[in-house]
């Protein structure tokens, strides 16, 4: 089975490949979402050490151009369910640091007040449903979702992640077929990480499943997922490809998981060597080498997120734990409280929406 | 009012309802051009279009993945199973997805599963079961089950407004056999008990297609005054009714339909154990089916359908303790 | 999307395609196990009409050429998952028509004695698993039969068939990737007869689903499935390869519903001239033909299923309905009653067979 | 005898009955080189290979279906969900093709469904429920629910030769936590209730994880002599035990980790209801978690799940009844 990827990689230079849609500014902004979602991470682990995670802990180390290229590709108008190891697509959608932290430490601050945990959640003002733990379940959520906007003729696209592993379950099949039968705006991810928790991709397929998409009769894209633009490039064209009732696309950015599955997993299953050969590829280390020739000062953005992510911290830890009184409530809406569906209120920070006015 | 079938009360309901709010659609397998298996949706196609009359492929996890993915957007899809018994293969969207999303995300799921359900016609064990206790017992799903025309189509109205995902168990053995008067336009039946009889010796409590067969059991039973309580609604439980008919009467007998272990019905008897025990002046009789598949032979599905004879029998050992 | 096969379609000499297996007397049991299956199921419809059949009535009407030329290439040691097109399957096996029409009327004598009814069984004592009705769950069980065999090292295949409706299902993907995985000795009959109930197939596939056998790593064969001969050298190839450890293999077979989805549907959907074009290709007609020009007196044989479905009709009409004191009997199997797994009873009439002593 | 951890018991029993039967074989994601999410089956590779120790895809509709299939043909599959949660992708497979396969056509399927269950570690509403009560709502699955190490190795045992499909529920919060003598070898606990501690002023009647909880709570209850039974088994369940032991004390308290609409503890208080009702001196009490995902923040899963003080409370209310 190749894993190499299939297009054509590009070196740091970002003007040899993709339509150039990127301006530096919004280069800077990648890296800056990317340098946040790890350094977010890289706090949340330490808040588990110190054991005040409580469960358990996943992160996207190593994996954080996916989500923030993949995010930054989106109007604020689209939608999204965001998986567990894309932190950066909520970070783009602006969902603010202390939040999330109050998330991972069950706090009442946190975006579920503690009614769930780690990255299992959304944020419905800013467009984006929080996941399930059941895999694959949020592509067929995402392909509703897209199933309603072509219901009422909007100009808008759904966007989801999921991981290699979660290609052998059915979901997967009834989503990709769905979405393809019914040419729905939707946009579907594939993070291949080489791993599902310990299983190797040979134990999960024989043929790549990019090779599905034809059999589904929409394009498969295969990119760098260490390439923050190529990924942004790749979902900015599904998504264009999208809106006009072109259907849907399987986009699969090719990986690699560097943590383990969650804070307790050693990783044995994992060669040395394959490590090393991904840490090479670190996808915040390319991405600061273009920005850098850019002439931005990567160093005082490392900074910056750092304080950030400091007082998000501090904020975070201030926050009250809920009120066990109110454990028993909310497993139904009260229209009384009126009607929730999500909001426009996510973030769009890529400049073409900016420009355009965030319609893209 | 209109005289109608319980059937064309459920087709009457979600018309109204799709007539008067754009945002309601039907989605489902072979419901557009064919009207649907039991021709609840007959007509739709050509009144609504296709877009809001959606055939589905032949994917039952997909018909609520993506219904819950369109009430996100603002949306309100009714789902039909074919059969009831297929929302096995939907279980894990509706379980997951519909019913835990409010609690963690404060996201209401707008969505509405239409499960034909119920025996009585040799549908067999993949066509005649009686799933509600599953949904029962899964939180954040609200689960409703008409037994008459009128609240056939005010429960679906309700359904369809309730923000929540709400699972409506339609009865397939009522859908030609149950007439009734059905009000013009649009209403909602509040999810709450009915009483279907009042009486005063001893409480029969059902829903769905069992009222009627408690009813017709205990319409003559020695002169004695029997109250049947239909539930209507099953999540949310009307506790408040059911003991106020217990303490009336202090005996009660509980009907339903489906297999017996952690039914609806074991439920019941679990809410009177604790809160009426002071009231009853009886143990708390159960007659539901016994616990293997709905046979398919006609002589083999009758001995374990709950029918008259069963219950005239559990009832008069009550009325005579 | 392309409807016609793609395959080699022959004439209706049987030398002209395939490595020719088949015998004379072959071609003529492939012939008369059609006729028994268009027999015993037009029997039953008629008791239907009568009131004697309870429940619905579904049949293979048009489609006696799958089911029949794919079991006739098994041995008696595999295993089948049968569906509810496919009685010809059992009739191959050798389920006597008596407990058949016993089954449909929901006798004691049936296969299921009345617990399951219509075309919901299997009899075990000849290899076969009684399908459920959730579609295409059989899939599933039929790659596990497989995967038992491999684990045991038998020199045995396991077969299922489903529909082109099934193929939108989660446990047709879980199936097909699962068994490409473990590269199982399992042969997947893929019945396309152009309907699912009243659904045509735009609505359930964007490109033919054959073409998903390639994204599995496994061979996908399409096949004229009026041509019983020609099934039958695909499912035998698929077996002999599934016997050298190579795997499983998808097969379709294109045909068409001549009959309503169940007794009571009148198929207004279907556009009648589709319905001609196809009762020109009859499979019965076409087998026919070839076993007349071999030599075989064909009214003959009709003769002999005649009577032998009359005599079948009355045996059934003679069992008694089950006594329902037992109804609430048996959701648990009795240890005391012995071991019950499938067994080798079923009979493997293909000459082949007979004479390398029933092991392929 | 040896002592070991629950845990560890799970996994003698599947190891000694492996080397006992070659048809024994354990399937489930992450089981092989990891050893399971929670270990159970570490070292089984290296002892049994890959064939035996198997490695699956992720998909639980296929290992819940192939386990049927490798069944039918004489094997006695292992399956082990990696979160009891999980099952909901496998539910049809369970219920439909497991459940009914005997009834319908009398061949047995010979499958174990190891489910690691249960909350009290913040494992949010995907890791931490109780769905015993679907699979006991689901004719012919056998549910088996043990409480302490030598049970655990004994129903594993049990459950693998019982020739039906047995739902195994094995409570995470007990895998390292409770720890005791084991017989070594191969030995069956049998499918009925065991008296955890005798009394005679009220029963207790829990399993699982709730069993330990109970017995802590009524341990030192003002005096009183609190029996305490442990069901081990939902499916069949030992009304028998049940019936006898509410003879004796009168007053019983039923208690379950799961939601309480229609969970097993609804089903026991329904067959108390019905068959004891003439020897109760006192409603029949349940404490069970509220009908809502287990939360995850400590403190709302702690108001969530029944704990000691609850326990007490409910058990004191009945005592002074
Ligand atoms: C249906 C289902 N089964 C099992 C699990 C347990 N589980 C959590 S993550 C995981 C591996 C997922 O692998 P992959 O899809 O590749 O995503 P990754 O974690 O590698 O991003 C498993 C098996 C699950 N979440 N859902
Ligand atoms: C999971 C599931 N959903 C719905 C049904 C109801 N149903 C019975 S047959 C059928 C159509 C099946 O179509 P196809 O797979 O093409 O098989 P065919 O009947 O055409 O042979 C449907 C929808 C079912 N049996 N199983
Ligand atoms: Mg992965
Ligand atoms: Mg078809």
């Amino acid at each position: 089975m190749a894993l190499e990827t299939a297009g054509p990689l590009a070196g740091t230079d970002p003007a040899a490949h993709g339509p150039g849609h990127l301006t530096p500014g919004d280069r800077a902004g990648l890296l800056r979402s990317m340098l946040l979602m790890r350094s977010v991470e890289e706090r949340a682990m330490n808040l588990y050490r110190q054991g005040k995670v409580p469960g358990s802990f996943y992160d996207g180390f190593g994996q954080e151009a996916v989500s923030v290229g993949a995010a930054w590709a989106l109007a604020a108008t689209d939608r999204l369910c965001i998986l567990h190891r894309d932190l950066g697509a909520h970070l783009v959608r602006g969902v603010p640091p202390a939040r999330i932290l109050g998330q991972y430490m069950g706090r009442d601050g946190g975006i579920t007040r503690g009614r769930d945990g780690n990255v299992h959640f959304g944020d419905h003002t800013r467009g984006c449903v929080g996941m399930v733990s059941m895999l694959p379940d949020m592509m067929l959520v995402a392909t509703g979702m897209a199933m309603g906007f072509k219901l009422r003729h909007q100009d808008r696209v759904a966007l989801t992640f999921f991981g290699d592993g979660s290609t052998s379950r059915g979901d997967f099949h009834e989503a990709l077929n769905w979405a393809s039968v019914q040419r729905l705006p939707v946009i579907f991810v594939l993070e291949n990480n080489q791993y599902a928790y310990s299983t190797p991709l040979a134990a999960q397929f024989v043929v790549d499943p990019i090779a599905r998409a034809d059999a589904y009769g929409m394009p498969g894209v295969r990119v760098d997922g260490n390439d923050a633009e190529e990924v942004f490039e790749a979902v900015h064209a599904a998504r264009e490809r999208a809106l006009v009732g072109a259907g849907p696309t399987l986009i699969e950015a090719v990986t690699m998981r560097m943590h383990g599955h969650a804070a307790h997993d050693d990783m044995k299953y994992v060669p040395p060597a394959q490590l090393e050969e991904w840490r090479a590829k670190d996808p915040i280390d390319r991405q600061a080498a273009r920005v850098a020739r850019d002439g931005v000062d990567v160093d005082a953005l490392r900074e910056e997120v750092r304080a950030l992510v400091d007082a998000a911290t501090q904020e975070a830890l201030a926050m009250p734990m809920p009120d066990p009184a109110t454990a028993h409530h909310g497993a139904f809406h009260d229209p009384a409280d009126g009607e929730v569906v999500l909001a426009d209120g996510g973030e769009a920070p890529w400049s073409g929406f900016a420009a355009a006015g965030g319609a893209g | 009012m209109a005289t109608m079938t319980y059937l064309q009360a459920i087709s009457d309901g979600m018309r109204e309802e799709m007539r008067r709010d754009e945002r309601v659609f039907v989605m489902g397998e072979d419901i557009g051009a064919f009207g649907g298996a039991f021709k609840v949706t007959d007509g739709f196609l050509d009144e609504f279009g296709a877009d809001r009359v959606m055939d589905t492929p032949l994917a039952e996890s997909a018909i609520i993945g993506t219904a819950c993915g369109a009430a996100y957007v603002g949306l309100r899809p009714i789902c039909e199973m074919q059969f009831a018994d297929f929302i096995s293969c939907g279980f894990d969207q509706l379980v997951n997805v519909a019913g835990k999303m409010h609690y963690r995300q404060g996201l209401p799921t707008n969505i509405t599963v239409r499960l034909p359900s119920g025996g009585g016609f040799s549908g067999g064990p993949f066509h005649s079961s009686n799933p509600e206790a599953w949904f029962m017992h899964a939180p954040g799903l609200k689960v409703v089950a008409p037994s008459t025309a009128e609240d056939a189509k005010g429960l679906l109205i309700a359904a369809v407004r309730d923000p929540n995902p709400v699972v409506f168990m339609e009865h397939k053995h009522l859908y030609r056999r149950v007439k009734g008067e059905v009000p013009a336009g649009t209403y909602e039946t509040p999810l709450t008990a009915r009483i279907a009889r009042e009486g005063s010796d001893l409480t029969v409590i059902a829903y769905g297609a069992m009222v009627h067969t408690a009813l017709e059991a205990t319409a003559d039973l020695d002169g004695a005054s029997v109250e049947v309580l239909d539930l209507r609604s099953l999540v949310p439980l009307d506790e408040e009714a059911i003991l106020a008919s217990v303490r009336r009467t202090s005996k009660v007998l509980i009907v339903d339909e489906a297999n017996q272990m952690c039914a609806a019905g074991a439920q019941v008897a679990a809410v009177i154990a604790e809160h009426a025990f002071e009231h009853l002046d009886g143990p708390v009789r159960r007659v539901a089916t016994p616990d293997v598949p709905i046979a398919f032979s006609p002589p083999l599905e009758q001995a374990l359908l709950p029918g008259v004879d069963r219950i005239k029998e559990a009832a008069r050992e009550l009325l005579d303790y």
